[in-house]
């Protein structure tokens, strides 16, 4: 089947180092190296996204990604009524051939490394996971961290903390349920979420761990490089543009809707993020632990709920 | 290891300052406006305003001072246009206020997207004041006297108003603009400009309330960060009938209620954190159905003032 | 806050006057509309962004293309019914600010009803159902309000206000831990089929939610102006003193104007979800109802005037999407755009108010 | 004058010189109405210069534009000879106009105190204790007594009233405006105040005076002006009214007001108090009535009024006789007692509930409870029958027979509006006042408490009001009626009861002594 242009919706704007940027990075990635055009369609919002499906849909697009859990109903419905192929996240039953396939993007491998990376580096003993809610993908990458943490230093305290229920740009709050957490031992901080991680960040960058030292910052999906003052550790990267370009292909070969698609440390769509902050022989620790992930020798199985993350992490 | 160590209560404690401080510059900015007969339902645009100015210039000039100072006047700009439009044209305040607070969020958001949203700048930490003496009490001292200025000024507003109904004729001249209007104007005061003073007052406060959150609170300004402060805020001055120190009152215990669901967290009790969020409401749904009593507001609230109309 | 403002008087006019008022009413509404295009066109320019082809994308799109404009219709549904929510309530003098939480709680319930009946009822009896639990709900979240105003004289808007932080938490926690679909790793309800879901109209994408929308801000239109029942809501909210001397039962009614108000935003809730979105998500909230509080002001509470703001909205917002992804420009322009509409609107209310002043009401 | 002692006209000091404000042909137009049309007038110092007219006649539109509320559409104003406009209230009291408007403005949440500073420069600290002594020194001076810490809310109008007259007098101004301010006076107090109106007269303060008792026009003005349909008919310039007597001067103003001599003798004659038949069962009974929560408790109330039968309250205002009408209507809770309506037991029944067993209140609070300002009058016509045939049948609507009964009573009760979808706010205060007697006064009414009807009605409607009064009474009704005026009380009463602190004094019979009893009453000598 020919393709030559794919569309991608994001509910929030393609500048937040993080899902949104990545999604949209990857997609015009996928489609520079696949040789179709991308049409993007940014900060829509979590509410009514079906207009703007419909009227993406009315341009017949190769393939419409919609790049968040909020829009994995209304895509495939849309896609359907229109005959539009199109790919959503986070439902791995939703596939139908031809139609309709699912990415999960989940980067609780990565996260595991991370957590396996904290437990290396904490002074303290004590590292904390920031989150500003509780979506899926979120709690699968605390909880692979809490348990990466665990098995690399079974003493270590890990604590947690939610900024709000719905609190991405709650920058105040992320400071200052950051600040609890430094001050509550952590000298390593775990933190995911959109405008409140500029809060996290810096909560960081000003308070001191409480050993008078430095902390320092695990970030998610984005790779915070460019604005970092020195504190950042590392990050859970996600690269999509694989996904993104396997689903290209898939549809060339009359095969799309036959599978799911995900990211992870084996093709690197998942890595972790390498900093000066990170010592080298500890970092070809954690490369030896991804090796045993990649292996299958560690089993890293992602939890999506939130209940799971809390067991794990009121075990202290 | 224990948890509740001295450092992990002080930053509990100076959460709920670092939570409570918007709330408070905000209910007592709009419990000036509402006294005076003004609904200010734009607050949370004003609030935003406040927040982004006082990034801005606090960011561009180095000085936190400075930033605060146009915090205050980035939310006495947007009152600036409640005050033409609702004060002087005498337009809907409920329409003028959902209004500004729409046109805010979009302007910052746009204003932020052009100027920041690839580099987010961070400012270092806003310099505290320590009081010498007080400092000293154990947790109290250092999450308490020893806290940015703002924070000792939000503080001092709630006597200051306190002083200002009850004691000067300016307060009883604020208290009759929302009360009888007519009143006022018959006795040769100028209600127009009681009510206009009023609004640019809430504004400046809950502007300066805005900087807090994104100079001291964030370090960083993001778009919708002040994420219904405004609105709190509102609830907060009418549960306060008119009194300064109900605010104060209420703004420590959502302040209370946010840094104490943090506890709750870290310390691994396991509650689903949406249960806990609604805990500040769901007291004061309490307290109002245990307590409920009338909560009376000034008789010609949210009614624009023109002379000789009947 | 006073109703005073509102004119309280629509009786048969002569048929010239009728039309002057017809004529008067399209400048009223189309003068700010065109101002308000200067003003952000002026912006745009501002960001480098042509504004004719910007205003091009959003008309063409809002209101000239055909599935915009079944975009358009769609989306009127929901707003309609909480128009019709409002209009009760305001006119009663009660200021109902908990419309948002009371649409989560319709939509959340209906969410979770109505796709476990369909399978087992006639389509259009679950449906039916289906609305009727999302408009029980809603009014039953009205209550607590609805009775500290009737018996304690607390004030609603610090009431509503409340139960709408609360309600939309509640929402969430629904979901995620009672009605939560277990097919899916997402927090959200089970999907009702789109087969199940209210019929779209002519073939075409638009839900039947905006007839419904439409007949409800109609009816209550009506029954506020034109019924015994509607005058007395309206004594009751402007002067309830009047309402207790002239022995009007004002705590029954004010529970009755809760309950109804509560009611029509919930079933908005229901008629979104069972029209449009088929579940409901955790953390989802459109706000539609402090959309629309100010465009039902506007409209001085009049029925019909509502159904024309919403309207405008609903093209500007469907229209806006579309312009500023062609355009490049961020959405959040249309924030912009929709708040010089709203004071540029009030500016002209206010002016049309002081003609209508001078001319003797 | 019952109470006041009348002041011999060769006393009065000779006004002269200039005048401080002068009115050229002064118009301001409402919709629908011209209230001031063409208006020349002059107001000199040392004179009290009495406006007259009818309800609605434009008399209190000529005193929003002279304190600064309303700017006359043509015509200018000159103050000391200069055509200076008087922008704003604060301009009017800057040239030492102070004014006493006929609706309250005083701010209720505010002490009395706290509304006699309202205005001063707004970084000084009221001064509460200082301005309370000057205040209670200045009620001494016009023989009134009240609280100046007292909470402005909880007063009656009355009281309000005398605060307002208090605080105007305290601005010590030179042009002093009192609209209506006797209205809710006793006869005594507005005597009382009519003395300081000369005091301040000769001291060389000018007082515009608008009041609707002829007598007290003729007895306290030097000069008196007739406003009728905003037009300024005539007057009695102060030589004039000097050489005549208070007879023929009464009779001028009725001419010039009304076109005809004899409006004042249309009160009929005094009631005889024989003529109620008490042998058969009462209307209205009150048995032993307690209200603990009132403003002004109340406390073991006790008559009974028979068929036919006016009983009068008498009493200065804020003894509880709004309590008291509103424990009989329903809207006040009582704490103990019983009320009996026809031999039924009407005290655990909703205010609606008493009103269709015939209880009709015609409350005071014409602007607060009695009206809503926004609506029209034709619905204003119909507050209490909401729902009721044949103006809605089966909860709709019929605007046909709505304006048709507007119609009907607007001009049954001479109501002077622009038109029956006016709304009520619009139009002059004896205006309202006219809605709610129309309002009240038709149907079958069993029992009917007037509070304080004429207040504020021109002469006209004083006279058919009253007329209206006996005839409910005639009909069969128990009427009770509350009011300040004694006058009036005697007039149409069979027996008056006087309330004092929350219970009645005592109960005379309308005879010869009557006056002298309820004095004795109200004095407390009685007790
Ligand atoms: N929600 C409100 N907004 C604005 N002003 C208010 C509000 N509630 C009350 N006020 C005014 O504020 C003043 C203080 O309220 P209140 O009368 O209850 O206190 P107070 O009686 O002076 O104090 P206290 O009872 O402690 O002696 C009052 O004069 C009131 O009119
Ligand atoms: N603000 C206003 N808007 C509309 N009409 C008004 C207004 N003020 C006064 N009027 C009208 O002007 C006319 C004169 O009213 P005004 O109050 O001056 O009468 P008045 O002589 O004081 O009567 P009363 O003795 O009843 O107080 C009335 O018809 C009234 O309805
Ligand atoms: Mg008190
Ligand atoms: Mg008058």
């Amino acid at each position: 089947e020919e393709i030559t242009s794919i569309a991608i919706l994001t509910p929030e704007t393609g500048t937040d180092f993080g899902w949104n940027q990545q999604g949209i990075e990857g997609a015009k990635a996928a489609g520079e190296a696949e040789g179709v055009e991308v049409i993007v369609a940014e900060n829509l919002g979590y509410g009514d996204v079906r207009p703007t499906l419909r009227e993406l849909a009315e341009e017949k697009p190769g393939l419409i990604i919609a790049h968040a859990g909020g829009y994995n109903t209304a895509a495939p419905e849309i896609g359907t009524e229109a005959g539009v192929k199109v790919a959503i996240v986070d439902s791995p039953d939703a596939l139908k051939a031809g139609m309709v396939a699912d990415y999960t993007a989940s980067g609780h491998e990565g996260a595991y490394l991370a957590g396996v990376l904290a437990a290396k580096m904490t002074r303290s003993g004590t590292v904390g996971i920031v989150t500003s809610g509780e979506p899926p993908s979120w709690n699968a990458q605390s909880a692979a961290f809490a348990e990466g943490v665990k098995a690399t230093r079974p003493d270590a305290v890990i604590r947690y903390a939610v900024i709000g229920p719905a609190a991405y740009s709650d920058a105040a709050g992320g400071k200052r349920v950051t600040e609890s957490l430094i001050a509550a031992g952590a000298d390593i901080i775990f933190g995911q979420g959109n405008g409140s991680s500029f809060g996290m960040l810096q909560a960081i960058e000003t308070t001191p761990a409480g050993d008078g030292g430095k902390v320092t910052f695990i970030d998610v999906i984005g790779d915070k490089t460019p604005i970092d003052k020195g504190y950042l550790l590392s990050s859970v990267l996600w690269n999509l543009t694989p996904v993104y370009q396997a689903m290209i292909e898939d549809i060339k070969a009359d095969a799309y809707g036959s599978r799911n698609y995900d990211i992870n440390l084996k093709d690197d769509s998942v890595a972790l993020l390498k900093t000066d902050q990170i010592p080298d022989d500890i970092w070809d620790e954690v490369m030896a632990v991804r090796e045993q992930i990649v292996s299958g020798e560690v089993k890293v199985t992602p939890k999506f709920d939130a209940d799971s993350v809390h067991a794990l992490v009121s075990g202290n | 290891m224990t948890l509740f160590t001295d450092t992990f209560l002080i930053a509990l404690l100076a959460g709920v300052v670092a939570a409570g401080v918007p709330l408070l510059l905000a209910g007592l900015g709009e419990q000036l406006s509402e006294k005076a007969g003004v609904l200010n339902v734009g607050i949370e645009g004003m609030m935003l305003g406040g927040a982004y100015a006082g990034f801005l210039v606090a960011w561009a000039t180095e000085s936190i001072g400075l930033g605060f100072l146009a915090g205050a006047f980035g939310g006495l700009l947007v009152a600036a246009l409640m005050v033409l439009f609702c004060v002087r044209l005498g337009l809907n305040q409920v329409v003028i206020g959902i209004a500004l607070t729409l046109g805010a969020e979009g302007t910052t958001a746009l204003l932020h997207h052009v100027q920041f949203s690839r580099l987010y700048p961070r400012l270092p930490e806003v310099p505290t004041w320590r009081i010498p003496g007080l400092a000293d009490i154990p947790i109290v001292g250092p999450a308490l006297f020893d806290r940015e200025p703002v924070v000792y000024l939000a503080l001092a507003l709630v006597p200051l108003f306190a002083w200002l109904y009850r004691r000067t004729h300016l307060g009883l001249a604020i208290q009759a603009a929302g009360d009888k209007p007519a009143a006022l104007d018959s006795a040769g005061e100028n209600v127009l400009a009681i009510r206009a003073l009023a609004v640019l007052g809430c504004g400046a406060l809950v502007g300066l309330g805005g900087a807090f959150m994104s100079i001291a609170g964030a370090g960083v300004f993001v778009p919708f960060m002040t994420h219904g402060n405004g609105f709190i805020g509102i609830v907060l001055a009418m549960l306060a009938r008119g009194r300064p120190l109900w605010v104060l009152l209420g703004a420590a215990l959502f302040g209370a209620c946010l840094s104490g669901s943090t506890a709750l967290q870290v310390a691994g009790v396991d509650i689903p954190t949406d249960v806990v969020q609604m805990l500040p409401f769901a007291a004061v749904m309490l307290v109002l159905l245990i307590a409920g009593r009338n909560a009376k507001l000034p008789s010609a609230l949210g009614a624009a003032y023109v002379r000789g109309e009947r | 806050m006073s109703v005073e403002a509102m004119d309280e008087i629509e009786k048969p006019r002569a048929l010239a006057a009728r039309r002057r008022e017809i004529l008067d009413l399209l400048v009223a509404s189309l003068g700010p509309v065109l101002a308000a295009f200067v003003i952000s066109g002026v912006i745009l320019l501002l960001m480098q962004v042509n504004p004719v082809s910007y205003y091009g994308y959003v008309f063409g799109r809002g209101l000239f293309s055909p599935t915009g404009v079944q975009a358009t219709l769609t989306r009127m549904g929901p707003l309609l019914l909480i128009a019709a929510s409002l209009i009760v309530a305001f006119r009663a003098g009660i200021w109902n600010l908990g419309g948002d939480a009371q649409f989560l709680i319709g939509a959340v319930f209906s969410a979770a009803a109505t796709p476990l009946m369909a399978p087992h009822l006639p389509a259009g009896l679950a449906l039916v159902i289906g609305m009727a639990v999302s408009a029980g709900f809603g009014a039953i979240w009205g209550l607590i309000p609805a009775f500290l105003r009737a018996y304690q004289g607390v004030n609603e808007i610090i009431t509503t206000l409340m139960m709408n932080f609360l309600g939309i938490s509640l929402a969430s926690v629904l979901v995620k831990l009672l009605f939560l679909d277990p097919a899916t790793t997402v927090p959200q309800t089970r999907t009702l089929p789109v087969e199940d879901r209210l019929p779209s109209l002519f073939g075409t994408t638009i839900s039947s939610g905006v007839l419904i929308g439409l007949a409800a801000v109609l009816l209550v239109h009506f029954v506020m102006t034109r019924t015994a029942f509607g005058l007395r809501l309206r004594v009751v909210g402007a002067n309830p003193g009047a309402a207790i001397h002239a022995g009007l039962a004002v705590p029954g009614l004010t529970i009755a104007v809760f309950a109804i108000s509560a009611g029509f935003a919930g079933l908005s809730g229901g008629v979104a979800i069972l029209g449009q979105y088929g579940n409901v998500r955790a953390d989802w909230n459109p706000a539609y109802a402090m959309s629309v509080v100010p465009l039902v002001f506007l409209a001085r509470f009049n029925g019909f005037a509502s159904i024309g703001f919403v309207a405008l909205f609903s093209i500007l917002s469907i229209g806006s999407e579309s312009a500023a992804r062609r355009m490049g420009v961020p959405n959040y322009f249309t924030l912009v755009t929709v708040a010089i509409l709203l004071i540029l609107l009030g500016l002209s209310e206010y002016r049309g108010a002081r003609r209508r002043q001078r001319a003797g009401a | 004058m019952p109470d006041g002692q009348a002041i011999p006209s060769a006393a009065r000091p000779i006004s002269g010189g200039a005048p401080i404000v002068r009115l050229e042909g002064v118009t301001k137009r409402y919709p629908g109405v011209i209230a001031n049309d063409r208006i020349d007038m002059e107001f000199h110092a040392g004179e009290v210069h009495v406006l007259l007219g009818e309800n609605g006649a434009g008399k209190s539109t000529l005193v929003s534009m002279l304190s600064g509320l309303q700017q006359p559409d043509e015509g200018r104003i000159l103050i000391d000879g200069d055509a200076r406009p008087i922008a704003s209230p604060a301009g009017a009291l800057d040239i030492g106009i102070s004014t006493v408007f006929q609706h309250s403005m005083l701010v209720p949440s505010l002490t009395l105190v706290e509304n006699a500073v309202l205005g001063r420069a707004w970084w000084r600290r009221p001064d509460r204790e200082g301005t309370a002594a000057r205040m209670a020194a200045m009620a001494a001076r016009i023989g009134v007594s009240l609280d100046p810490m007292a909470l402005t809310g909880d007063l009656s109008l009355g009281e309000r009233q005398q605060a307002e007259i208090v605080r105007a007098l305290m601005r010590g101004a030179r042009f002093l405006i009192l609209d209506e301010a006797t209205a809710m006076l006793t006869p005594h107090d507005a005597a009382r105040l009519g003395q300081l109106m000369r005091r301040l007269a000769s001291e060389g303060v000018a007082v515009v005076f608008i009041t609707h008792k002829l007598n007290e026009a003729v007895e306290y003005g030097d000069r008196i002006s007739v406003l009728r349909l905003g037009r300024k008919v005539g007057g009695i310039a102060p030589e004039t009214l000097r050489q005549m007597d208070p007879q023929a001067a009464t009779g001028e103003v009725v001419r010039l007001m009304f076109g005809t001599h004899d409006m004042a003798s249309g009160a009929a004659a005094r009631v005889d108090p024989a003529t109620v038949d008490r042998a058969g069962d009462p209307v209205l009974e009150v048995l032993a009535l307690y209200a603990g929560a009132a403003a002004v408790p109340l406390h073991n109330i006790e008559f009974k009024v028979w068929p036919g039968e006016v009983f009068g309250i008498a009493g200065i205002d804020g003894n509880g006789q709004k309590q008291l009408a509103e424990a009989l209507a329903g809207q006040e809770p009582i704490s103990d007692g019983r009320i009996r309506l026809d031999g039924a037991f009407v005290d655990r029944l909703s205010i609606g509930a008493r009103r269709g067993k015939g209880l009709r209140y015609i409350t005071d609070d014409r602007l607060g409870e009695g009206t809503v300002g926004s609506f029209s009058v034709a619905i204003n016509l119909l507050l209490k029958e909401i729902g009721a045939a044949p103006y809605w049948v089966q909860g709709f609507e019929k605007p046909a027979e709505i304006t048709e009964n507007a119609r009907e009573k607007i001009r049954a009760f001479d109501i002077r509006t622009p038109s029956a979808e006016t709304p009520v706010g619009k139009l002059s205060g004896g205006n309202i006042q006219k809605v709610l007697l129309a309002r009240e006064l038709t149907g079958t009414a069993r029992a009917v408490i007037f509070n304080k009807p004429t207040y504020g009605l021109d002469l006209a409607n004083i006279a058919a009001t009253r007329q209206r009064i006996r005839d409910t009474a005639e009909a069969g009704a128990a009427v009770v009626l509350i009011s300040t005026e004694l006058d009036e009380l005697l007039d149409l009463s069979h027996r008056i009861a006087v309330m004092d602190r929350g219970h009645l004094a005592g109960i005379v019979a309308n005879d010869d002594a009557a006056r002298r009893k309820i004095g004795e009453l109200m004095s407390g000598v009685g007790e």
